[in-house]
Protein backbone atom coordinates (compact mmCIF):
# COMPACT_ATOMS: atom_id res chain seq x y z
CA UNK A 1 0.00 0.00 0.00
CA UNK A 2 1.38 3.20 -0.83
CA UNK A 3 1.22 6.24 1.16
CA UNK A 4 1.28 9.49 -0.40
CA UNK A 5 2.00 12.98 2.19
CA UNK A 6 1.26 16.52 0.28
CA UNK A 7 2.13 20.30 0.88
CA UNK A 8 3.53 20.95 4.19
CA UNK A 9 3.09 16.98 5.46
CA UNK A 10 5.64 16.52 3.53
CA UNK A 11 8.32 18.66 4.20
CA UNK A 12 7.19 17.56 8.21
CA UNK A 13 8.26 13.78 7.53
CA UNK A 14 10.99 14.48 5.11
CA UNK A 15 9.41 12.11 2.46
CA UNK A 16 6.18 12.47 0.24
CA UNK A 17 5.59 8.76 -0.93
CA UNK A 18 6.29 5.78 1.08
CA UNK A 19 5.25 2.14 0.68
CA UNK A 20 3.89 -0.22 3.37
CA UNK A 21 4.79 -4.25 3.11
CA UNK A 22 2.01 -4.80 5.03
CA UNK A 23 -1.05 -2.79 4.90
CA UNK A 24 -2.71 -1.53 8.39
CA UNK A 25 -6.08 -2.82 9.26
CA UNK A 26 -7.91 0.47 9.42
CA UNK A 27 -7.06 4.26 9.18
CA UNK A 28 -6.11 4.44 12.86
CA UNK A 29 -3.68 1.98 12.79
CA UNK A 30 -2.44 3.70 9.78
CA UNK A 31 -2.19 7.01 11.62
CA UNK A 32 -0.43 5.26 14.70
CA UNK A 33 2.28 3.70 12.92
CA UNK A 34 3.16 6.81 11.05
CA UNK A 35 3.11 8.16 14.51
CA UNK A 36 4.91 5.68 15.74
CA UNK A 37 8.32 6.42 14.09
CA UNK A 38 7.66 9.69 13.99
CA UNK A 39 5.59 11.85 16.95
CA UNK A 40 5.63 15.44 15.04
CA UNK A 41 4.24 13.43 11.68
CA UNK A 42 1.92 11.71 13.86
CA UNK A 43 0.55 15.43 15.46
CA UNK A 44 0.51 16.60 11.89
CA UNK A 45 -1.50 14.19 10.12
CA UNK A 46 -4.52 15.40 12.92
CA UNK A 47 -3.83 18.95 13.02
CA UNK A 48 -6.62 21.11 11.95
CA UNK A 49 -7.95 20.64 7.69
CA UNK A 50 -6.09 17.43 7.02
CA UNK A 51 -8.30 15.20 4.77
CA UNK A 52 -7.82 11.53 3.38
CA UNK A 53 -8.78 10.50 0.18
CA UNK A 54 -8.41 6.36 -0.12
CA UNK A 55 -8.14 5.03 -3.56
CA UNK A 56 -8.49 8.79 -4.45
CA UNK A 57 -11.50 9.28 -2.84
CA UNK A 58 -11.91 11.84 0.10
CA UNK A 59 -13.09 9.56 2.98
CA UNK A 60 -14.33 10.83 6.42
CA UNK A 61 -14.28 8.85 9.73
CA UNK A 62 -12.62 5.34 9.76
CA UNK A 63 -12.13 3.38 7.00
CA UNK A 64 -10.69 -0.53 6.72
CA UNK A 65 -7.43 -0.76 4.39
CA UNK A 66 -8.25 -4.06 3.46
CA UNK A 67 -7.43 -3.87 -0.56
CA UNK A 68 -6.54 -0.42 -0.43
CA UNK A 69 -3.60 0.94 -2.98
CA UNK A 70 -3.12 4.35 -1.70
CA UNK A 71 -3.59 6.36 1.05
CA UNK A 72 -3.26 10.16 0.47
CA UNK A 73 -3.10 12.83 3.71
CA UNK A 74 -4.03 16.10 2.33
CA UNK A 75 -3.37 19.29 4.43
CA UNK A 76 -6.15 22.30 3.54
CA UNK A 77 -5.88 22.92 0.08
CA UNK A 78 -5.20 26.30 -2.11
CA UNK A 79 -5.46 26.76 -6.07
CA UNK A 80 -5.39 29.32 -8.27
CA UNK B 1 -10.17 21.18 -21.18
CA UNK B 2 -8.25 20.41 -17.78
CA UNK B 3 -4.84 20.12 -17.96
CA UNK B 4 -2.07 21.18 -15.32
CA UNK B 5 1.28 21.75 -16.85
CA UNK B 6 4.37 22.43 -15.76
CA UNK B 7 5.38 24.92 -18.96
CA UNK B 8 4.43 28.30 -19.07
CA UNK B 9 0.66 28.45 -19.13
CA UNK B 10 0.62 30.91 -22.98
CA UNK B 11 -2.72 32.51 -22.02
CA UNK B 12 -2.84 34.38 -25.77
CA UNK B 13 -3.23 30.82 -27.31
CA UNK B 14 -5.36 29.61 -24.57
CA UNK B 15 -8.07 32.55 -25.00
CA UNK B 16 -7.64 32.88 -28.33
CA UNK B 17 -8.70 28.71 -29.04
CA UNK B 18 -11.19 28.55 -26.01
CA UNK B 19 -13.12 31.85 -28.71
CA UNK B 20 -12.54 30.26 -31.72
CA UNK B 21 -15.81 28.27 -33.73
CA UNK B 22 -18.50 29.51 -31.37
CA UNK B 23 -21.62 30.60 -33.10
CA UNK B 24 -23.70 30.59 -30.57
CA UNK B 25 -21.83 32.08 -27.79
CA UNK B 26 -22.02 35.29 -26.65
CA UNK B 27 -20.13 35.81 -24.14
CA UNK B 28 -16.84 34.59 -23.05
CA UNK B 29 -15.36 35.07 -19.40
CA UNK B 30 -11.38 34.33 -18.37
CA UNK B 31 -9.53 34.72 -15.30
CA UNK B 32 -5.85 34.42 -15.13
CA UNK B 33 -4.33 34.22 -12.01
CA UNK B 34 -0.41 35.60 -11.31
CA UNK B 35 2.07 34.59 -9.38
CA UNK B 36 2.56 38.29 -7.30
CA UNK B 37 6.47 39.22 -5.85
CA UNK B 38 4.73 40.82 -3.32
CA UNK B 39 7.49 43.22 -3.37
CA UNK B 40 10.31 40.78 -3.49
CA UNK B 41 8.73 38.48 -0.85
CA UNK B 42 8.42 35.95 -3.27
CA UNK B 43 11.11 35.17 -5.86
CA UNK B 44 9.68 31.56 -6.39
CA UNK B 45 5.86 30.05 -5.85
CA UNK B 46 5.75 26.10 -6.06
CA UNK B 47 2.99 24.80 -7.05
CA UNK B 48 1.62 20.58 -5.66
CA UNK B 49 -1.11 18.75 -6.87
CA UNK B 50 -1.68 14.82 -6.70
CA UNK B 51 -1.98 13.97 -10.40
CA UNK B 52 -5.03 12.22 -11.50
CA UNK B 53 -7.13 12.75 -8.14
CA UNK B 54 -6.32 16.99 -8.91
CA UNK B 55 -7.70 16.76 -12.16
CA UNK B 56 -10.87 14.36 -10.83
CA UNK B 57 -11.91 17.06 -8.34
CA UNK B 58 -11.43 20.27 -10.63
CA UNK B 59 -13.93 17.99 -13.64
CA UNK B 60 -16.61 17.77 -10.67
CA UNK B 61 -16.29 21.36 -9.61
CA UNK B 62 -16.27 21.86 -13.75
CA UNK B 63 -19.05 19.80 -14.11
CA UNK B 64 -21.49 21.16 -11.34
CA UNK B 65 -20.62 24.62 -12.91
CA UNK B 66 -21.24 24.24 -16.47
CA UNK B 67 -24.77 22.70 -15.02
CA UNK B 68 -25.48 25.80 -12.52
CA UNK B 69 -24.98 28.27 -15.12
CA UNK B 70 -25.90 26.48 -18.04
CA UNK B 71 -22.24 26.58 -19.48
CA UNK B 72 -21.50 26.25 -23.27
CA UNK B 73 -17.97 24.95 -22.17
CA UNK B 74 -15.36 25.38 -19.35
CA UNK B 75 -11.36 25.26 -19.32
CA UNK B 76 -9.33 25.43 -16.38
CA UNK B 77 -5.57 24.96 -17.07
CA UNK B 78 -3.53 25.24 -13.78
CA UNK B 79 0.32 25.26 -13.65
CA UNK B 80 2.50 22.82 -11.03
CA UNK B 81 5.97 23.15 -10.02
CA UNK B 82 7.83 26.44 -10.03
CA UNK B 83 6.11 29.55 -10.92
CA UNK B 84 8.05 32.81 -11.35
CA UNK B 85 6.25 36.36 -10.46
CA UNK B 86 4.31 37.75 -13.70
CA UNK B 87 4.02 34.24 -14.91
CA UNK B 88 0.34 32.99 -15.02
CA UNK B 89 -0.66 30.44 -12.11
CA UNK B 90 -4.19 29.15 -13.42
CA UNK B 91 -6.26 30.24 -16.52
CA UNK B 92 -10.00 29.59 -16.13
CA UNK B 93 -12.42 30.23 -19.05
CA UNK B 94 -16.11 29.82 -19.11
CA UNK B 95 -18.17 30.23 -23.11
CA UNK B 96 -22.31 30.87 -22.03
CA UNK B 97 -24.92 32.89 -23.74
CA UNK B 98 -24.85 35.69 -21.85
CA UNK B 99 -22.26 37.44 -19.94
CA UNK B 100 -23.98 37.08 -16.62
CA UNK B 101 -23.38 33.67 -16.47
CA UNK B 102 -19.93 33.31 -17.74
CA UNK B 103 -18.73 36.11 -15.66
CA UNK B 104 -20.35 34.13 -12.59
CA UNK B 105 -19.14 30.94 -12.95
CA UNK B 106 -15.64 32.05 -13.65
CA UNK B 107 -16.15 33.56 -10.11
CA UNK B 108 -17.41 30.30 -8.84
CA UNK B 109 -14.86 28.12 -10.18
CA UNK B 110 -11.81 30.57 -9.11
CA UNK B 111 -13.87 30.41 -4.85
CA UNK B 112 -13.77 26.41 -5.48
CA UNK B 113 -10.21 26.20 -7.05
CA UNK B 114 -8.50 28.83 -4.32
CA UNK B 115 -9.97 26.66 -1.29
CA UNK B 116 -11.05 23.17 -2.76
CA UNK B 117 -8.91 22.11 -5.21
CA UNK B 118 -6.27 19.70 -4.29
CA UNK B 119 -3.17 21.97 -4.80
CA UNK B 120 -0.36 22.71 -1.98
CA UNK B 121 1.35 26.24 -2.53
CA UNK B 122 4.37 27.06 -1.16
CA UNK B 123 5.98 30.70 -1.04
CA UNK B 124 9.85 31.15 -1.45
CA UNK B 125 11.28 34.21 0.12
CA UNK B 126 14.52 35.64 0.86
CA UNK B 127 13.86 34.77 4.58
CA UNK B 128 12.76 31.05 3.97
CA UNK B 129 9.41 29.23 2.78
CA UNK B 130 5.86 29.20 4.19
CA UNK B 131 3.05 26.90 2.72
CA UNK B 132 0.12 29.38 1.76
CA UNK B 133 -3.22 28.46 3.26
CA UNK B 134 -7.24 29.41 2.08
CA UNK B 135 -7.67 32.53 4.08
CA UNK B 136 -10.51 32.84 6.25
CA UNK B 137 -12.21 35.14 3.26
CA UNK B 138 -11.06 32.57 0.88
CA UNK B 139 -13.18 30.06 2.62
CA UNK B 140 -16.53 32.39 3.43
CA UNK B 141 -15.86 33.05 -0.51
CA UNK B 142 -16.49 29.41 -1.66
CA UNK B 143 -19.46 29.04 1.10
CA UNK B 144 -21.51 31.82 -0.57
CA UNK B 145 -21.67 29.30 -3.43
CA UNK B 146 -22.81 26.22 -1.29
CA UNK B 147 -26.59 25.52 -1.42
CA UNK C 1 -6.18 51.32 -23.68
CA UNK C 2 -9.05 52.34 -24.84
CA UNK C 3 -9.58 51.00 -28.42
CA UNK C 4 -11.56 51.62 -31.42
CA UNK C 5 -11.43 49.31 -34.23
CA UNK C 6 -13.06 48.14 -37.38
CA UNK C 7 -10.17 45.40 -38.15
CA UNK C 8 -11.57 41.46 -36.29
CA UNK C 9 -9.99 41.43 -32.37
CA UNK C 10 -7.10 39.30 -31.71
CA UNK C 11 -8.32 38.30 -28.68
CA UNK C 12 -5.04 36.09 -27.77
CA UNK C 13 -3.20 38.64 -28.60
CA UNK C 14 -4.76 41.41 -26.53
CA UNK C 15 -4.75 39.32 -23.65
CA UNK C 16 -0.77 38.50 -23.34
CA UNK C 17 -0.51 41.97 -24.47
CA UNK C 18 -2.44 42.54 -21.20
CA UNK C 19 -0.67 40.22 -18.70
CA UNK C 20 2.41 40.60 -19.97
CA UNK C 21 5.00 42.41 -17.48
CA UNK C 22 2.99 41.99 -13.84
CA UNK C 23 5.14 41.81 -10.80
CA UNK C 24 1.94 42.57 -8.70
CA UNK C 25 -1.26 41.61 -10.04
CA UNK C 26 -2.70 38.91 -8.72
CA UNK C 27 -6.02 38.79 -10.84
CA UNK C 28 -6.74 39.40 -14.65
CA UNK C 29 -10.12 38.79 -15.33
CA UNK C 30 -11.56 39.12 -19.25
CA UNK C 31 -14.71 39.55 -20.77
CA UNK C 32 -14.89 38.54 -24.51
CA UNK C 33 -18.46 39.81 -26.27
CA UNK C 34 -19.14 37.33 -29.73
CA UNK C 35 -21.62 38.23 -31.94
CA UNK C 36 -23.88 35.29 -31.99
CA UNK C 37 -25.65 33.03 -35.49
CA UNK C 38 -28.65 32.95 -33.34
CA UNK C 39 -29.60 30.58 -34.99
CA UNK C 40 -29.17 31.72 -38.52
CA UNK C 41 -31.28 35.05 -37.75
CA UNK C 42 -28.53 36.75 -37.37
CA UNK C 43 -26.32 37.24 -40.92
CA UNK C 44 -24.50 40.01 -39.74
CA UNK C 45 -24.43 42.19 -36.68
CA UNK C 46 -23.30 46.42 -37.48
CA UNK C 47 -22.05 48.41 -34.90
CA UNK C 48 -21.81 52.16 -35.04
CA UNK C 49 -19.91 54.42 -32.65
CA UNK C 50 -19.81 58.74 -32.31
CA UNK C 51 -16.01 58.90 -33.57
CA UNK C 52 -13.94 60.96 -30.22
CA UNK C 53 -17.68 61.30 -27.94
CA UNK C 54 -17.32 56.88 -27.71
CA UNK C 55 -13.84 57.03 -26.59
CA UNK C 56 -14.21 59.87 -24.46
CA UNK C 57 -17.60 57.93 -22.22
CA UNK C 58 -15.57 54.78 -22.43
CA UNK C 59 -12.52 56.47 -20.58
CA UNK C 60 -15.06 57.75 -17.87
CA UNK C 61 -16.20 54.65 -17.07
CA UNK C 62 -13.22 52.87 -17.24
CA UNK C 63 -11.76 55.83 -15.10
CA UNK C 64 -15.00 55.13 -12.31
CA UNK C 65 -13.99 51.86 -12.20
CA UNK C 66 -10.35 52.10 -11.71
CA UNK C 67 -10.85 54.34 -8.59
CA UNK C 68 -14.17 52.36 -7.73
CA UNK C 69 -12.39 48.88 -7.58
CA UNK C 70 -8.42 49.88 -7.01
CA UNK C 71 -7.30 48.33 -10.51
CA UNK C 72 -3.62 48.55 -11.78
CA UNK C 73 -5.06 48.87 -15.30
CA UNK C 74 -7.96 48.36 -17.52
CA UNK C 75 -8.37 48.00 -21.30
CA UNK C 76 -11.24 47.84 -23.77
CA UNK C 77 -11.08 47.18 -27.15
CA UNK C 78 -14.74 47.53 -29.66
CA UNK C 79 -14.96 46.54 -32.67
CA UNK C 80 -17.34 48.54 -35.26
CA UNK C 81 -18.49 48.44 -38.63
CA UNK C 82 -19.77 44.91 -39.64
CA UNK C 83 -18.88 41.65 -37.43
CA UNK C 84 -19.57 38.53 -38.48
CA UNK C 85 -21.12 35.74 -36.30
CA UNK C 86 -18.42 34.19 -33.58
CA UNK C 87 -16.19 37.45 -34.20
CA UNK C 88 -15.62 39.06 -31.02
CA UNK C 89 -17.34 42.40 -30.85
CA UNK C 90 -15.36 43.61 -27.28
CA UNK C 91 -12.72 42.83 -25.28
CA UNK C 92 -12.80 44.10 -21.56
CA UNK C 93 -9.51 43.48 -19.21
CA UNK C 94 -8.72 44.39 -15.79
CA UNK C 95 -5.89 43.85 -13.68
CA UNK C 96 -6.34 43.97 -9.60
CA UNK C 97 -4.56 42.33 -6.77
CA UNK C 98 -7.09 40.34 -6.09
CA UNK C 99 -9.61 38.28 -8.00
CA UNK C 100 -12.85 40.07 -6.43
CA UNK C 101 -12.13 43.18 -7.34
CA UNK C 102 -10.84 42.55 -10.94
CA UNK C 103 -13.80 40.20 -11.83
CA UNK C 104 -16.72 42.70 -10.33
CA UNK C 105 -14.54 45.39 -12.29
CA UNK C 106 -15.17 43.66 -15.48
CA UNK C 107 -19.16 42.76 -14.97
CA UNK C 108 -19.84 46.47 -13.95
CA UNK C 109 -17.38 47.84 -17.32
CA UNK C 110 -19.80 45.23 -19.41
CA UNK C 111 -22.92 46.64 -17.36
CA UNK C 112 -22.05 50.02 -18.23
CA UNK C 113 -21.15 49.22 -21.98
CA UNK C 114 -24.36 47.30 -22.54
CA UNK C 115 -26.56 50.53 -21.43
CA UNK C 116 -24.45 53.31 -21.58
CA UNK C 117 -21.46 53.55 -24.19
CA UNK C 118 -22.31 55.54 -27.10
CA UNK C 119 -22.80 52.74 -29.67
CA UNK C 120 -25.60 51.33 -31.97
CA UNK C 121 -26.20 48.11 -33.37
CA UNK C 122 -27.95 46.62 -36.06
CA UNK C 123 -28.89 43.26 -36.93
CA UNK C 124 -28.98 41.89 -40.50
CA UNK C 125 -30.88 38.87 -40.82
CA UNK C 126 -32.87 36.28 -43.21
CA UNK C 127 -36.29 38.63 -42.63
CA UNK C 128 -34.32 41.85 -42.62
CA UNK C 129 -32.67 44.03 -40.62
CA UNK C 130 -33.48 45.96 -36.51
CA UNK C 131 -31.85 48.10 -33.88
CA UNK C 132 -31.04 46.42 -31.17
CA UNK C 133 -31.60 48.24 -28.12
CA UNK C 134 -30.73 47.27 -24.44
CA UNK C 135 -33.41 45.48 -22.45
CA UNK C 136 -34.82 45.65 -19.38
CA UNK C 137 -32.64 43.56 -17.96
CA UNK C 138 -29.84 45.45 -19.05
CA UNK C 139 -31.00 48.79 -17.85
CA UNK C 140 -31.67 47.36 -14.41
CA UNK C 141 -28.22 45.49 -14.31
CA UNK C 142 -26.35 48.61 -14.93
CA UNK C 143 -28.68 50.17 -12.15
CA UNK C 144 -27.16 47.68 -9.92
CA UNK C 145 -23.63 49.71 -9.82
CA UNK C 146 -25.34 52.94 -9.21
CA UNK C 147 -25.13 54.78 -5.95
CA UNK D 1 -22.88 73.68 -37.87
CA UNK D 2 -23.11 70.18 -38.55
CA UNK D 3 -25.99 68.06 -36.94
CA UNK D 4 -25.35 63.69 -36.48
CA UNK D 5 -28.26 61.38 -36.18
CA UNK D 6 -26.93 57.90 -34.80
CA UNK D 7 -28.99 54.53 -34.96
CA UNK D 8 -32.19 54.34 -36.05
CA UNK D 9 -32.44 57.93 -36.17
CA UNK D 10 -30.26 58.15 -39.01
CA UNK D 11 -32.29 55.83 -40.78
CA UNK D 12 -35.72 57.44 -39.95
CA UNK D 13 -34.01 60.45 -41.96
CA UNK D 14 -31.83 58.97 -44.73
CA UNK D 15 -28.71 61.00 -43.52
CA UNK D 16 -26.39 60.90 -40.81
CA UNK D 17 -24.37 63.92 -41.21
CA UNK D 18 -25.89 67.64 -42.13
CA UNK D 19 -24.21 71.11 -42.33
CA UNK D 20 -26.41 73.87 -41.63
CA UNK D 21 -25.21 77.45 -42.72
CA UNK D 22 -27.31 78.90 -39.92
CA UNK D 23 -27.45 77.27 -37.10
CA UNK D 24 -30.66 78.00 -35.05
CA UNK D 25 -30.92 79.74 -32.24
CA UNK D 26 -31.56 76.92 -29.95
CA UNK D 27 -32.20 73.04 -29.41
CA UNK D 28 -35.65 73.57 -29.76
CA UNK D 29 -35.27 75.43 -33.18
CA UNK D 30 -33.03 72.67 -34.33
CA UNK D 31 -35.21 70.34 -33.56
CA UNK D 32 -38.87 72.16 -35.35
CA UNK D 33 -36.58 73.00 -38.16
CA UNK D 34 -35.88 69.09 -38.54
CA UNK D 35 -39.37 68.02 -37.89
CA UNK D 36 -40.39 70.95 -40.42
CA UNK D 37 -38.04 69.10 -43.25
CA UNK D 38 -39.33 65.91 -42.24
CA UNK D 39 -42.10 65.19 -39.60
CA UNK D 40 -41.09 61.33 -39.25
CA UNK D 41 -37.72 62.61 -38.33
CA UNK D 42 -39.24 65.29 -35.99
CA UNK D 43 -41.32 62.27 -34.14
CA UNK D 44 -37.90 60.06 -33.59
CA UNK D 45 -35.83 63.05 -32.40
CA UNK D 46 -38.56 63.34 -29.68
CA UNK D 47 -39.08 59.86 -28.96
CA UNK D 48 -38.44 57.63 -25.59
CA UNK D 49 -34.59 57.68 -24.58
CA UNK D 50 -32.91 60.09 -27.40
CA UNK D 51 -29.93 61.82 -25.85
CA UNK D 52 -28.21 65.26 -26.78
CA UNK D 53 -24.64 65.86 -27.53
CA UNK D 54 -23.73 69.56 -28.07
CA UNK D 55 -19.96 69.70 -28.99
CA UNK D 56 -19.89 66.19 -27.40
CA UNK D 57 -21.23 66.78 -24.05
CA UNK D 58 -25.00 64.97 -23.29
CA UNK D 59 -27.10 67.98 -22.66
CA UNK D 60 -30.50 67.99 -20.44
CA UNK D 61 -32.85 70.46 -21.51
CA UNK D 62 -32.78 73.24 -23.63
CA UNK D 63 -29.40 74.46 -24.79
CA UNK D 64 -28.65 77.63 -27.04
CA UNK D 65 -26.42 77.03 -29.81
CA UNK D 66 -24.38 80.51 -31.09
CA UNK D 67 -20.72 79.19 -31.44
CA UNK D 68 -21.43 75.65 -31.27
CA UNK D 69 -19.98 72.93 -34.38
CA UNK D 70 -21.94 69.84 -33.54
CA UNK D 71 -25.39 68.62 -32.12
CA UNK D 72 -25.94 64.64 -31.93
CA UNK D 73 -28.86 63.33 -31.47
CA UNK D 74 -28.46 59.42 -29.36
CA UNK D 75 -30.81 56.97 -29.84
CA UNK D 76 -30.89 54.49 -26.94
CA UNK D 77 -27.27 53.15 -26.58
CA UNK D 78 -26.27 49.39 -26.22
CA UNK D 79 -22.69 48.53 -27.16
CA UNK D 80 -20.97 45.11 -26.13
Amino acid sequence: MRVLLFGRLGDVAGWRERVLATPPVDLSALRDSLAGDDPALGEALTGPGVQVAVDQELTRGERMLAGVAEVAFLPPMSGG
Amino acid sequence: MIRLQTEPLDVGALTAAFCAGRSETGAVATFIGLARAEGGATKVLELEAYSGFTEKRIAEMVEEARTRFGLHDVSVVHRIGPVAPGEAVVFVATAAAHRREALEACDHLMDYLKSRAPFWKKEHGPDGERWIEPTGKDLADAKRWDQ
